[in-house]
This record gives structure tokens, C-alpha cells and sequence, in this order.
């Protein structure tokens, strides 16, 4: 057996496991936490191609979960539009509002950028919190919109168990997870990643810096802005300030970070490590020890940093290549690269 | 008319202690370059350290100031010390290391949610306060004693600070050493001592802060991030880094908040500071006094 | 006892070894030069003296005390200044902010007006240009800078990485010339250099590194005449 | 043909003058030296050419076209590319990589762009170097890595500053062979250099400048006995070595 | 086999102080009932109190009932103090049939759903509104002083938006003149802009909607800026925080706050059972709390006539409620019963005035006059400052 075909072995087998998961976990519970981790790798990967790749580090993406849910939920409310189209509404509207985010944005550096982010979310979160009706659409401003039950089925939306959620989410998670892949071979990867970097350079190079950031950008906030339809339709009830708010912001960066930056797999381990964390210490310590549980949480953040700087991408990559090698009984050399990270 | 002077030098007030709540920010950003988080924690800490003070000891909240801005001096200092250092012991070669702010973020759950823990969620303030309604009257015009206090020690803060990073010798090294940190160890520089000490300094701003808030405010454990967001804009607004900017960044703030509501709802306010924050950031990316150079 | 004794390091970044049991001696008043390729690692033996790089093997002595293990900053407050490659000035200081930097060490603080003096006498384009940004200066003056703050520290080996690393020809002569000047007072310098026609002309001594392993150590005159330096370094 | 014309261009940063009414002309297929003293604007010349930022005054023609103002990117899909002074390599990516993203300027496939990268690599005799990090190179590496991402764009004039610093002589000596055989593969080349050593070898003709005006022009020879030069950059007891 | 009550209130965040009254009181009830021995038709059943933090998250609150209910197996749910929360918390309860007893959480839409599963003992808005406005009318009777400007000021949220939209037609119907109508950020760090507004718009009377941090930094700004106005109507929440007398001191003197009860209401056990909890957790009960404990006694009794953890059967119980006595029932109101939404029909509301009757400031029951303490006689308008 050679390397290629154990990496294909173990993909096989995490989509088996993935796909067969909702057999096994028969907990409503379990299976909400779980849909709710898939839904926030989601976001992170897609987050990634813009926080990752192009090297920036917004902090407001909850505004595209926004917008997402705002779009489809009013148009299936006031007209009945089928969330599904709402959804595509939803993204477009995300990306006309990214790209004009990231027109002034991008011109920032580092902490600037970040800042900036985070004001446009907050300034989003605002003004929905102050608008009850944008012309003959009713956002209803700061007590938010519920969804009622409506006949469940696919063209609703709207299931009675969790497990269409559960797939729908998965799918969702392995397309956006194959794009950013793709991506990431791609000469728009190759131009994210140069511009990032070192904007000068990649300039000389032919490369439109703010161009493929704005693509970037466009694209990252259309797919944020789906799983903003899905979690409205998975939730039935949205609030700016649990939408749009810094919590989710940070909450998306964070798993990107604790994740590794910029790799695929990233987003998805950070959150197997962190949306359980947040999970279960909520539940054994919300009651008894209030606020324990936040503790708990910012713990974890600063032990994995202390130990993993990087993400714990960088280690888990070379236990498994470790583990393939040993496997196919070849001894690879030590040969880690050793470098500068960007910041 | 005279409600706009009212309302401009409410402004001026209160935006002045708006951009000392926020110039620690600002210091550490300046040299450690790293978004503090958990800066209106500190901020809240150093609340509940003014409040415990003036309780405990009875002193005149005002002279609080002797026992708060050391004590957050070295809380922030040994923080610093022993949570962040590491992180830039591990990542030496990077110019603005990230994942400090994640750091800084779980400062701010622990500090926040520790409070909760030890002093529960109750809303204090300070018993018999004799500063809590004073007012200076000026026929129908009314002046805040508490927040006049708080503008001239913001200033005079801010015009301590500025004269030690620039005029001695501590305070070059710490310039130095925000602009290379390996360059600067190649001078003699203890890099990581200069970071505990941005942080120390930092942090006693915020205490500082505390001190001039918590004479007309409550204190709570979750009262630091009320000030947070706003501390970002303002710093940013004023130019990362920049000490008279995050004083300038803080009035502006302050002014909008204030005369605002004359033309609109309070909330509107709100708004209108994060769209003047991005007009400012559109014309000049490094903010309003930000070094284009050094963001 | 040499000033500066190196015994037989090893020096790593990574996994990646670049000094493999390198041993150096710096005589105190000398003028030692170090040449090789690039590559060959001189700068990181540089920065293994002066305690950027940590030491995998072997020992470093100064004066009677093993340094490999110090911090940098404590090797700047024994006497080793090193002015590194890149000149690596504060950008956004002026010229004399960046001086007074260079004299943060307690030993040289209490002295540093006179020192300043001093260097300006040494370095007089530097007080013309005092209160100007360190960024807004051309490459020459940038290194004078450099020198300059590297003298503040009132060391007692100054060790320079490459001064002439991107000067004009009619520049380089006159950093050499500094150079010597410093030695004649007094101070111990250990540089490293590819202008080798120059550096080994005002040297004392000289060592040849490749691939991190000393290949050659003489006499700067003896190197000079060797073939195989004036093949490789010399260029004829 | 002249391919790069700059006419009367000034560059001023606020009160500076860094640049100062500049004229010079590049011919096709010429290899064309800019030299001067630390300071005296080569390098702001450069970057008003490769549209880093515009000339304050004055026109630039490029392959007969005006690119005043035009920007980085777009001259570079033009033909014009340039290293940095102060180098600036993608540091968390392999040597491969970085002058993959070069070669993408011509060509939207991975594999395309790659083969080419490869090609280029070759050419440098850097292909041993292929999977290192960018940030692990020395300087001197790092100066070579400028070249290949550059010539990885295909370009017709290449804008070298600088890119021999740090070398040993005889490392000198190979990049001459190579930028020659560049020029001889049709690449016109206009490069500023320090090392006399290098640029008197190298090039067809050689402007100087100081205070950011022009004080020479000519043949290395003429410029090598130019009284003005002499005194301004080379230094009394100048040779050539 | 226990009984399991699952109760998300706001444990951490912002409201964590009503919270930690919400969860004394219900222990408080349950140490009580189980002591009595438990439910004597579930064979002496214990009940038993699983607590769930919502932070004032919605999000967090429909997570939390999605686990009560799958994983913790609750039988029923109480909570969540926000009506923020509680709304979209009630439709997951609704979702899977268990009971949901909302002891307090105002907003009308709580009730107005149609869901079967929702009982609230509390008030809605549109009762507390309703009386806030009776009361203003009574006073005027009652002291002869007019009332014509009214300004209405309250936080952006459910809770405030809810209450203004009632206010400005009650307004309209009383014939006031609405001379104000102002939300704020309940983030808000500086209200004097907002107090400012207040002054000019030279309002009779101020009605509020606060929490906590909020209610204390008014009532201060209020009084540094000697806006005269002839009342202050408050509406519980924040203004019955009980560090909102603490921190708010002399400037909160006369102020009127509407409220379910009140420690000095004329009930049987109220007064003991106050007493108790002070010995306990040193705090006087407040409305919010004893509707908390009230809860539990009125699901005891729903438990005993159920006799089954059943929820369709709990429901059916707690839907054919008619509790008026018995240990527990402490309410200001005879009984509590409710209607086909779910509402507590009977809940009923207290005006209350702050003033210092000698024994420092404390909060004494004016209205209805019914219901007035003996002795006190209320102060309206305000003295002039
Ligand atoms: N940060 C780094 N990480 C990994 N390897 C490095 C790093 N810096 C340098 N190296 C490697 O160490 C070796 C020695 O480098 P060094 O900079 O000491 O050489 P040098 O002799 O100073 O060369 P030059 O004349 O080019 O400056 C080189 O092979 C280089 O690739
Ligand atoms: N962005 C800028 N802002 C202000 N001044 C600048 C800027 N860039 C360059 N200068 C100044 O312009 C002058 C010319 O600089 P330039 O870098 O072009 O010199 P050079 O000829 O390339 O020198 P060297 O040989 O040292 O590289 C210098 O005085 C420099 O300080
Ligand atoms: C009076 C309070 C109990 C109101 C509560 N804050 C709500 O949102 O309904
Ligand atoms: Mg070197
Ligand atoms: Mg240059």
C-alpha cells in the first residue's frame, strides 16, 4: 500500500464515519452539538478564504451570517419565497455588501483591518437593531424574527428531527471544504496567498492584490451568508445581537486560529476542540459555578496557543504522515521546515 | 445654542475619559503590536480595585489613583509576564503575532467570568459618594464635577505618558523595541521586560481610567466590555499607537455621543461613530495621527 | 587568555545545522576578520556570540565567562556589541534617539553624553543630520548610524556584519576607515565581510569559514597571498 | 527601438527631491547600468518606472506606450518587471512556490505555471534549492529568488536592483554570465548595482546620478575616467578589480 | 422516580444578578415542597431543579431546551427572565410538547403564539402598561395635579420595544402628549445625552423601561441634572434589581415601579416567607423572584393533579390550574388561573414608591389604593430640585 492510497483509505473512512454518524447518535442533543460544530467549521472554511489565505484577519464575518439569515427569513415570512431561494438572495446580497466592505478595507493593514471589520458588523448590527421596516420588508429591529412551524419537508426547509439538518450541514461542509481546496491550487490561491504576504511583490508580479482579495472576499461572504439561511432555518428564531454579533465574529476567527490558519483542515479541528469545550463546560458548570464555564473556554484558548502557536493543524499533519509512514514501513526524515510564519 | 455648549463640553468630558479608557490600548498596541482583548477587563478590575479601596480604606475616591494605577501597574506587568511572554518567546520572528490576541481574548473571558465567580454579578457603587451629583451650574448650564476631574487627569495622563516614552531613556528603549524587538536586544535591551512593562503601563492607564469612572459609575463584571468596542474605535480612529491620538479619538467619540442625540435617537448614535470611523479609515488607512510607516 | 574564546560550537535553526565544532579566538586590541561565501554561516556565527541564536555545543568565553548561555542583553552589558547585518536602525528615531538607544546598558548609560561626543567627533555626518528620522536616511549614513550606535555601548569587541554591504565605492573606504580608526583606540573588533581586499588589509588576523566549518585561520597578510583565498574571495 | 524612455520625470517626497528632471533612453536587447551614491534616488527611479508609485513630474514610455501612473500589475503583464532592493520573498512558501506565482502571469494552469517556474529555476542553477522556505534562504539566495520570480513573468525589460549584493566575487562573475545570456535571449535589462566589478563587465551603457540628477552618461569606460563620477561615487583610488 | 424541572435563566452575562434570584427562589420553593413530601400522587415523588445558563443569549437558551429536553429528560421547563430568550426557548418547548411555565418574562407575543405548551404567571405588557397608565390617572385624581407631557424612554430591546408601542396608544387614548419617545443602547456608558433630552422635552412624567446598569446610571443622571419632572414610572426589571436601591441611593427617592409584589404586600406567609429568604441569601424577595417561587408551587399542584409524568398530562393539569391557597401562595392576586393562551388571567400588579420612611429607603406599596401600605401616603408630585 503507498501514501496515495492510504490517504484516500482515511478520507473514505471519515466520510463513512461522517455520513453514518446520525445511526449512532441517536441524542437529539449530541446531534444538535454536532450540526452546530459542522455549521461553525463551515463558517471557518469559509472565513478561511479570506482570513486564511489573503492573509487578513477580519473579525465581523457575523455579518454575512446576517444578512443570510435576514434575507431568507423575510422572504419566506412576508412571501413565502422557499428558504432554498432565499438563500441565493441572501448570498448575493452578502457579496455586493462584502465587496463594498472590502473595497475601503483592504487598503488597511493588520490590526486596522481587524478593527475595521469588527466596526462594519458592529455598524450592520446597529443598524438593524434600529430599523423595524426597510421599506415594505419587516426587519423588526431589535426583538428579532421567529419562524413559525410550518409543514416541514425539504421545500420548507424545516424538518421535525435533526438528522436533515445534520446532512444538509454536512454537504454544505464538504462542498465548501473541496472549494477551498481547489482554491488553494489555484493561481487565485497562489495570488491570495503572494498578496498576503508581501502586497509589494506580488504587484510586481503581475498580481492585482486588492482584485483577488475583493474576489476572495466575494466569495467568502456568499458562502457565509448560506449557512446564515441554515441556521435560521435550523434555530427558527433570529436576533441581531446572536447573529450579528462579536461573539460569532471571534468564535469563527478563533477556530480558524486554534485550527491552524490558511490550511483545510484547520477550520475542522478547531472546531472538534473548541465547540465541545464551549458545549459540555456550559452544561456541567453553567448551573452550579456561573460563568465557570467561560473560564474553562479562555483557558483552553491560551493553553493551545502556548503550546500550538501555529494551530493544531501543524502537529496532527505530522502525526498522521508519521503514522502513514510507519504504516507503509518507510522511515521519512525528520526534514521539518523550519520558517518565518506570517503574522 | 447653549444646549450645544451643553452638550459639546459633555462631549469633551466624557470623550476625554472615552480615550483614557482606551489609551492603554493604544500603548500596548504601540509597542507589544498586539490588539489587547482584555483591555476593558482590565479596565473592570481596576474598577473593583478603586471600589475596594475607597470601601475598605475610606479614602477620597480621587486619591484612590496612589493605590490603583501601581497595583494594576504590576497586575498587568506579571499578566504579561506570565501569559503573553511565552507567545513571543515561541514566536520571535513575527512582527505582529496573532495569536497574542487569542490570548488576550481568554484573559478577558477568565478576568470577566472570575469576577463573577468571586464578587457575583451584583451592580456597586460607591456608598455616601460626594462626587456621585456634583455639578458645577452655570445658570441653566450644567458641568459634571466627576467628569471634569476625569478629562484633566485623562489629560494630564496622557501628557505623562507621552513625556516619558519621549524624553527618557526607558521609555526610547521602549520605542526601540516596538520598532525591532531584535535590534533593540542587540542595545542591551531585555525585550520581554519592555513588554511586561508596556503591559504594566497599560494597564495602569486603565486603572487610572477606573479611578475617574467609577466616582459616577457602576461597577460589574461585565462592565469592561461596554467599554471595549468602543476603546477599538477610538484607538483606531486616533491612529494605532498614537497617545494623543486615542485623547482626540475619545472626543470625537465622546462628541458624537453626546450632540448627536439632538438630531436623532441615542441609538442612531451608535451609527454614526462606526460610519464616521470608516470615512476616517477610507481617506487615511493609518487613522487620524497613526505612523503610516509603523501601523 | 583570549578575549573571546570559542570552543567547538554547534548552531542550528531547526533541524538545519549551519556551524558544525567551530573554534574562534579574539585577542583582546585585535582586528579579526571573518570571510567566506555567502551561506557559509558567518552571520549566524554572529548571532550565536551575541546570544540571538542559541548555542547547540560547545562553549563561548568572554573574559573569563561562559556566555552561550545569556541572553543577548546581558552580552551587550558584558561588552559584546554586535552591529548586525542589515543595519537594522529604529526607523521612526531620530539619529541621536538611535544613539542614545545604543547606550540602554548600565555601563554605558551614566557615560553616554560623553560617548555621544565622541562618537560624533568619530562620525561627523552624524551630528549634521541628529535630529532627522533614522527611515529618511540613504544607505551610507544608515550605516554610520549603526556604527555609531554600536559604539555607544562602549564596547569591548565590536563585532560588524558586513558594513559595506551596499555602499558606493567611494563610501566603503571611508567605513573602513572608521573602522580602523576604532581599533586604534582601543577597541576589539571581530567583522565579518565580503569586501575582502579591505577588511583583511586593516585586519590583525583573519579565519575563512565554509559550509560553518573554519577552513583557514592565519594572519590577515598570509590570507591575503593564499591562492585559494585570492581565487575565491578575491576575484583574480 | 528605444523601449524605455523616461523624459524631465522629478519625484519629490515632501520636501525632498529624490528624483530630479531624469532623461534617459534604454534600447531593445541593451543591458543598461544606473549607478550613484547612497541616497541619490536609483532606487526611487526605479519604483516611479515600475508604477509602485507615479512620478510627481515628467513621462515614461514603455514598448512605445505612456505608463505614467500605470500600475505595478498591469506593467508587469506588459513586460516590465523588477526585483527589490530590499528583498521581499514570500517567506512562508517554497522557493518553488514563489516563483510559481510569477510564472502565473502568463499562463492560468498550475502545472503550466509550474514547469515554467521549474525552467526558470534551472536556468538560475537554483533548481537544487526548489523546496526550500523562502524565509530560510541567506540574502544572497534570497537576491537570486528576486531574479527567477521576475524572469518567471516573461518579461521584456527587467528592473534589477541591487541583486548582487552580498555575493563573493566569483558569485559575481556567474551572475554576469547569466544576465548576459539573458540579454542574448532577447530581455532587456536595466540594473542598479554597487559592485563596479559587476556593472563595468555588464553593461552597454551607464547613467549616473546624484542628487537625484544626472551627472554621467556613457560607456563603462568613459564613466570609469569621468572626473565628475570619480569624485562623486567611485573615490580617488578607485580601480577597476 | 424524581420530578425533573429544567430552568434556563441568565446565570452569567449581563442579567446575572436576576438569575441568581430566579435560582434562590426556586430552591427556596422545592426545599419546601420536598420537605412537605413531594408529590403524595407520584408516590412522594422529590423535585428536582436542573438549571441551564443562558447568558440573555437567545441562542444559548434554544440550545440549552434542545438539551434539557433530549438529554437531561426534563418534564417540564421554566425560565428565562428575558423575553428575548424565553420566545424562541417556549417554541422549542412547543416543539417537543413539554410544558413550559414562564414565571416571568412580559413581552404579549410570549402568550400570543398559540402554542398549547406556554403558561406565564406573570403580567404581559400590555396589563403592565395598562395599569402603569390607571395608576397615572388615579394619582392625578387622587392629588389633583394635571398630567399632559409624557416622555418615554426605554432600552432597545423586546422588552422596551414591546412596551413603548402599548404606551404610545394608551397615550393617544388618555390624551397625553408624548413630548419624548427614546430608546437607548443598553450598552450605553454615558446617558446624560439622553437625560439632556429629557430635561428640554420638559415632560410632566418620565416612564421607563430599564436594566439594571442602565436603571442606576438614569436615575443618577437624572438627578445630577435636577430635571424636574412630577413622577418617574419605572417598570420593574432593572429598577427592581436589587443593587438598583443600593447603588442608586437618594436619587432614587420617590421614584414609582411597577411590580407583581412587594414585601409589604397583605398576604398570609408572604411576610415569613420574605423573611426566610433574607435569612438565606440576604436580599429581600422582589416581584421577579417570588413569581419564581410562586412557579414552583403552582407546578406542584399541577403534579399532584396530573398524577403522571405524562407531559400531554402535566399540560392538561397546568392548564386546568385554579390555585388560590395553601403554602406558597403568596401572589398580591386570589388565584392564579390560565386562560386558553396560557396567560395567568389573574396576575395583577403593584405601584410602589421609593422613599425613606426613617428606616432608610425602601420600596412601599401605593396602588391600588386597596392594596396601599397604612400609614404612608404617596408623594406626587416630586418636590421641585
Ligand atoms: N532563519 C533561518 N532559518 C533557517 N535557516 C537559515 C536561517 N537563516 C539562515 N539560514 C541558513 O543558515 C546558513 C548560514 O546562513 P548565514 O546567514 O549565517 O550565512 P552568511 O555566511 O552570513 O551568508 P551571507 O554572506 O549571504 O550573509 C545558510 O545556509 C542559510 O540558508
Ligand atoms: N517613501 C519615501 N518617503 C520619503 N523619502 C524617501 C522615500 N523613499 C526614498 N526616500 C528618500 O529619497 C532619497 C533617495 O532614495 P533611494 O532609495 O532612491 O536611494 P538609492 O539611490 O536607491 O540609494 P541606495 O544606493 O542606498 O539604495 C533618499 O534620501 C531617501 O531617504
Ligand atoms: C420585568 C422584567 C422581568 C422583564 C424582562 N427583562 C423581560 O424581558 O421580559
Ligand atoms: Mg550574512
Ligand atoms: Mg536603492
Amino acid at each position: 500500500m503507498n501514501e496515495k492510497q492510504i490517504n484516500r483509505l482515511a478520507g473514505i473512512g471519515l466520510l463513512v464515519i461522517a455520513f453514518g454518524l446520525p445511526l449512532v447518535v441517536r441524542s437529539a442533543t449530541y446531534l444538535h452539538i454536532v450540526v452546530l460544530l459542522y455549521f461553525y467549521a463551515y463558517l471557518t472554511t469559509s472565513w478561511n478564504l479570506v482570513g486564511g489565505f489573503a492573509g487578513v484577519l477580519p473579525l465581523g464575518h457575523a455579518a454575512f451570517v446576517g444578512i443570510g439569515a435576514y434575507t431568507s427569513t423575510i422572504l419566506s415570512l412576508q412571501y413565502g419565497i422557499s428558504p432554498w431561494l432565499g438563500m441565493l438572495v441572501g448570498g448575493v446580497i452578502a457579496t455586493i455588501v462584502g465587496v463594498l466592505i472590502g473595497l475601503p478595507t483592504f487598503k488597511m493593514r493588520g490590526a486596522y483591518f481587524a478593527l475595521a471589520t469588527i466596526a462594519f458588523a458592529e455598524g450592520i448590527r446597529v443598524i438593524v437593531e434600529n430599523v423595524d421596516y426597510i421599506g415594505p420588508l419587516k426587519v423588526n429591529g431589535p426583538r428579532g424574527l421567529q419562524i413559525p412551524p410550518l409543514e416541514t419537508g425539504l421545500v420548507n426547509y424545516m424538518f421535525a428531527s435533526k438528522e436533515p439538518y445534520y446532512y444538509i450541514i454536512l454537504v454544505m461542509l464538504l462542498l465548501v471544504l473541496f472549494l477551498t481546496w481547489f482554491i488553494s491550487r489555484s493561481k487565485l490561491g497562489y495570488y491570495l496567498n503572494a498578496g498576503g504576504e508581501e502586497p509589494e511583490a506580488a504587484m510586481a508580479l503581475g498580481i492585482n492584490v486588492a482584485r483577488a482579495k475583493l474576489i476572495a472576499m466575494a466569495m467568502s461572504s456568499f458562502l457565509t451568508a448560506l449557512a446564515g439561511t441554515f441556521y435560521a432555518q435550523f434555530s427558527l428564531y433570529i436576533h441581531p445581537k446572536s447573529i450579528i454579533s462579536l461573539d460569532l465574529s471571534f468564535e469563527i476567527a478563533f477556530i480558524a486560529l486554534i485550527g491552524g490558519r490558511g490550511s483545510i483542515a484547520g477550520p475542522i479541528l478547531g472546531a472538534l476542540l473548541l465547540r465541545p469545550v464551549g458545549d459540555f463546560s456550559r452544561i456541567y458548570f453553567g448551573d452550579t459555578l456561573p460563568g465557570m464555564h467561560l473560564i474553562i473556554f479562555g483557558l483552553v484558548l491560551i493553553l493551545v496557543m502556548h503550546y500550538q502557536p501555529r494551530g493544531l493543524q501543524e502537529p496532527l499533519t505530522r502525526l498522521y504522515k508519521s503514522l502513514v509512514a510507519r504504516l507503509i514501513g518507510k522511515t521519512t526524515g525528520g526534514g521539518q521546515e523550519h520558517g518565518i510564519a506570517r503574522s | 445654542m447653549l444646549y450645544i455648549i451643553e452638550d459639546t463640553i459633555n462631549g469633551i468630558l466624557m470623550g476625554s475619559i472615552y480615550g483614557l479608557t482606551a489609551m492603554g490600548l493604544t500603548i500596548i498596541f504601540g509597542v507589544l503590536k498586539v490588539i489587547n482583548f482584555a483591555h476593558g477587563s482590565m479596565l473592570m478590575v481596576g474598577m473593583y480595585v478603586t471600589y475596594w479601596a475607597v470601601t475598605l480604606t475610606g479614602i477620597n475616591p480621587y486619591l484612590a489613583i496612589v493605590i490603583v494605577a501601581p497595583v494594576m501597574f504590576f497586575f498587568g506587568y506579571y499578566l504579561q509576564d506570565i501569559v503573553i511572554k511565552p507567545i513571543f518567546i515561541a514566536e520571535k520572528n513575527v512582527r505582529e503575532p496573532i495569536t497574542v490576541i487569542i490570548v488576550t481574548t481568554g484573559i478577558w473571558y477568565i478576568l470577566d467570568n472570575l469576577t463573577l465567580l468571586i464578587f457575583g454579578p451584583q451592580y456597586r457603587s460607591l456608598a455616601d459618594n460626594p462626587w456621585r451629583s456634583k455639578m458645577l451650574e452655570f445658570g441653566d448650564l450644567f458641568i459634571s464635577v466627576p467628569k471634569l476631574y476625569g478629562c484633566i487627569i485623562a489629560i494630564v495622563t496622557a501628557a505623562a505618558i507621552y513625556w516619558f516614552f519621549q524624553k527618557t531613556s526607558m521609555g526610547r528603549a521602549i520605542r526601540a523595541t516596538s520598532m525591532d524587538r531584535e535590534a533593540a536586544s542587540l542595545q542591551g535591551i531585555n525585550q520581554y521586560k519592555i513588554y511586561n512593562l508596556a503591559f504594566g503601563i497599560g494597564s495602569a492607564t486603565a486603572g487610572i481610567a477606573a479611578v475617574t469612572l467609577v466616582p459616577f459609575n457602576n461597577v460589574f463584571p461585565t462592565v469592561g466590555v461596554l467599554f471595549d468596542i468602543k476603546g477599538f474605535i477610538i484607538v483606531v480612529l486616533g491612529g494605532l499607537g498614537s497617545i494623543g491620538g486615542a485623547l482626540v479619538g475619545g472626543i470625537i467619540v465622546g462628541l458624537i455621543e453626546s450632540v448627536g442625540p439632538q438630531f436623532m435617537t441615542a441609538t442612531w448614535t451608535e451609527a454614526i461613530v462606526y460610519g464616521l470611523f470608516l470615512v476616517v479609515l477610507f481617506v487615511k488607512p493609518s487613522g487620524l495621527f497613526g505612523q503610516k510607516h509603523d501601523w | 587568555m583570549p578575549l573571546l574564546d570559542i570552543d567547538k560550537i554547534d548552531v542550528a535553526y531547526g533541524d538545519v545545522q549551519v556551524i558544525f565544532e567551530l573554534s574562534l579566538k579574539v585577542e583582546k586590541g585585535e582586528v579579526v576578520s571573518i570571510i567566506g561565501g555567502n551561506g557559509a554561516g558567518k552571520s549566524t556565527l554572529l548571532r550565536a556570540i551575541s546570544g540571538l541564536m542559541p548555542v547547540k555545543a560547545g562553549s563561548i568565553t568572554f573574559a573569563n565567562d561562559k556566555i552561550d548561555k545569556e541572553p543577548p542583553e546581558n552580552i551587550v552589558t558584558k561588552g559584546i556589541v554586535h552591529v548586525p547585518e542589515g543595519r537594522r536602525l529604529f526607523p521612526l528615531m531620530s539619529v541621536k534617539d538611535n544613539l542614545m538607544v545604543g547606550a540602554f546598558n548600565k555601563r554605558a548609560r551614566e557615560q553616554a553624553g560623553e560617548t555621544l561626543k565622541k562618537v560624533y567627533e568619530l562620525l561627523p555626518r552624524l551630528a549634521e543630520r541628529e535630529s532627522q528620522l533614522a527611515m529618511t536616511l540613504s544607505g551610507g549614513e544608515q550605516q554610520m548610524v549603526a556604527i555609531g550606535r554600536g559604539l555607544m555601548a562602549l564596547p569591548n569587541i565590536l563585532m560588524l556584519d558586513e558594513p559595506s554591504l551596499g555602499l558606493a565605492p567611494i563610501l566603503i573606504k571611508g567605513i573602513f576607515e572608521t573602522v580602523r580608526k576604532i581599533a586604534d583606540q582601543g577597541t576589539t573588533v571581530l567583522m565579518v565581510e565580503q569586501d575582502v581586499k579591505h577588511s583583511l588589509s586593516l585586519s590583525d588576523r583573519g579565519y575563512v569559514l565554509e559550509h560553518g566549518r573554519v577552513v583557514m585561520e592565519g594572519k590577515a597578510a598570509d590570507l591575503i597571498d593564499d591562492p585559494h583565498v585570492k581565487e575565491a574571495y578575491l576575484g583574480i | 527601438m528605444a523601449l524605455l524612455v523616461v523624459k524631465d520625470m522629478t519625484k519629490q517626497f515632501g520636501g525632498l527631491r529624490a528624483v530630479d528632471s531624469l532623461n534617459l533612453q534604454i534600447e531593445e536587447g541593451q543591458i543598461f547600468g544606473l549607478i550613484g551614491p547612497n541616497g541619490a534616488g536609483k532606487s526611487t527611479a526605479f519604483n516611479c518606472i515600475a508604477g509602485l508609485f507615479p512620478p510627481t513630474a515628467g513621462e515614461i514610455t514603455f514598448d512605445g506606450k505612456n505608463i505614467n501612473g500605470s500600475k505595478p500589475w498591469d506593467l508587469c503583464k506588459q513586460g516590465l518587471a523588477r526585483t527589490f532592493q530590499i528583498v521581499k520573498p514570500f517567506g512562508s512558501k517554497s522557493v518553488l512556490y514563489n516563483v510559481t506565482v510569477g510564472s502565473f502571469a502568463t499562463t492560468n494552469s498550475r502545472s503550466e505555471a509550474e514547469a515554467k517556474a521549474l525552467k526558470v529555476l534551472e536556468y538560475l542553477n537554483f533548481a537544487d534549492k526548489k523546496d526550500i522556505l523562502a524565509a530560510n534562504l541567506t540574502i544572497a539566495d534570497r537576491k537570486r529568488l528576486e531574479i527567477a520570480k521576475a524572469l518567471a513573468t516573461e518579461p521584456k525589460l527587467l528592473l534589477l536592483d541591487e541583486v548582487m549584493a552580498g555575493l563573493r566575487p566569483n558569485e559575481v562573475d556567474e551572475m554576469v554570465e547569466i544576465l548576459k545570456n539573458l540579454r542574448n535571449r532577447g530581455i532587456t535589462i536595466f540594473v542598479i548595482e554597487h559592485i563596479m566589478r559587476a556593472i563595468m563587465a555588464l553593461s552597454d551603457r551607464i547613467v549616473v546620478i546624484q542628487f537625484g540628477k544626472k551627472i554621467a552618461e556613457g560607456t563603462p569606460d568613459e564613466i570609469a575616467n569621468n572626473e565628475k563620477v570619480i569624485k562623486a561615487y567611485l573615490g580617488e583610488d578607485y580601480a577597476v578589480a | 422516580e424524581n420530578v425533573k424541572i429544567g430552568n434556563i435563566i441568565p446565570l452569567s452575562g449581563p442579567s446575572a444578578t436576576v438569575g441568581q434570584q430566579g435560582k434562590n427562589a426556586r430552591e427556596m420553593a422545592i426545599e419546601e415542597i420536598n420537605a412537605a413530601g413531594g408529590i403524595k400522587s407520584l408516590g412522594g415523588a422529590k423535585l428536582e431543579l436542573v438549571f441551564a445558563d443562558s447568558e440573555s443569549k437567545p441562542e444559548k437558551g434554544v440550545a440549552e431546551a434542545e438539551r434539557l429536553i433530549n438529554t437531561e429528560k426534563v418534564n417540564v421547563l421554566t425560565g428565562c427572565w428575558n423575553s428575548a430568550v424565553t420566545y424562541p426557548t417556549t417554541a422549542v418547548a412547543e416543539r417537543y410538547g413539554i410544558p413550559f411555565v414562564v414565571p416571568v418574562s412580559v413581552s404579549d407575543k410570549i402568550t400570543d403564539q398559540g402554542f398549547k405548551t406556554v403558561f406565564r404567571i406573570a403580567a404581559k405588557d400590555s396589563w403592565w402598561t395598562r395599569d402603569q397608565f390607571s395608576f397615572l390617572k388615579d394619582m392625578q385624581e387622587e392629588f389633583g395635579t394635571k398630567v399632559e407631557k409624557i416622555a418615554f424612554v426605554y432600552e432597545n430591546g423586546d422588552w422596551g420595544k414591546g412596551f413603548a408601542g402599548q404606551w404610545k396608544e394608551l397615550a393617544e387614548k388618555g390624551g397625553y402628549q408624548v413630548v419624548l419617545d427614546e430608546p437607548y443602547p443598553s450598552t450605553a456608558t454615558d446617558l446624560s445625552p439622553v437625560v439632556q433630552k429629557i430635561k428640554r422635552s420638559r415632560a410632566d412624567v418620565l416612564m421607563l423601561v430599564s436594566n439594571a446598569a442602565d436603571a442606576i446610571l438614569l436615575t443618577n443622571t437624572l438627578a445630577e441634572y435636577k430635571v424636574n419632572l412630577k413622577a418617574i414610572i419605572a417598570s420593574g426589571g432593572g429598577h427592581a434589581d436589587p443593587s438598583f436601591l443600593k447603588a442608586a441611593g437618594k436619587s432614587a427617592q420617590y421614584l414609582f415601579d411597577i411590580v407583581e409584589w412587594e414585601t409589604d404586600v397583605n398576604k398570609p406567609g408572604a411576610k415569613e416567607a420574605n423573611e426566610k429568604y433574607n435569612a438565606k441569601y440576604g436580599q429581600n424577595l422582589t416581584g421577579e423572584a417570588v413569581d419564581a417561587y410562586v412557579a414552583m408551587y403552582v407546578l406542584k399542584d399541577a403534579l399532584e393533579r396530573a398524577a403522571s409524568l405524562d407531559p400531554a398530562k402535566i399540560r392538561e393539569a397546568l392548564a386546568a390550574t385554579n390555585l388560590s391557597d395553601g403554602p406558597g401562595m403568596i401572589v398580591g392576586y386570589d388565584s392564579i388561573k390560565f386562560d386558553a393562551t396560557g396567560q395567568n388571567e389573574n396576575a395583577s400588579l403593584v405601584m410602589v414608591q421609593v422613599n425613606d420612611t426613617g428606616k432608610g429607603l425602601e420600596r412601599i406599596t401605593i396602588w391600588p389604593k386597596s392594596a396601599r401600605r397604612a400609614g404612608y401616603t404617596p408623594v406626587f408630585p416630586m418636590p421641585e430640585k
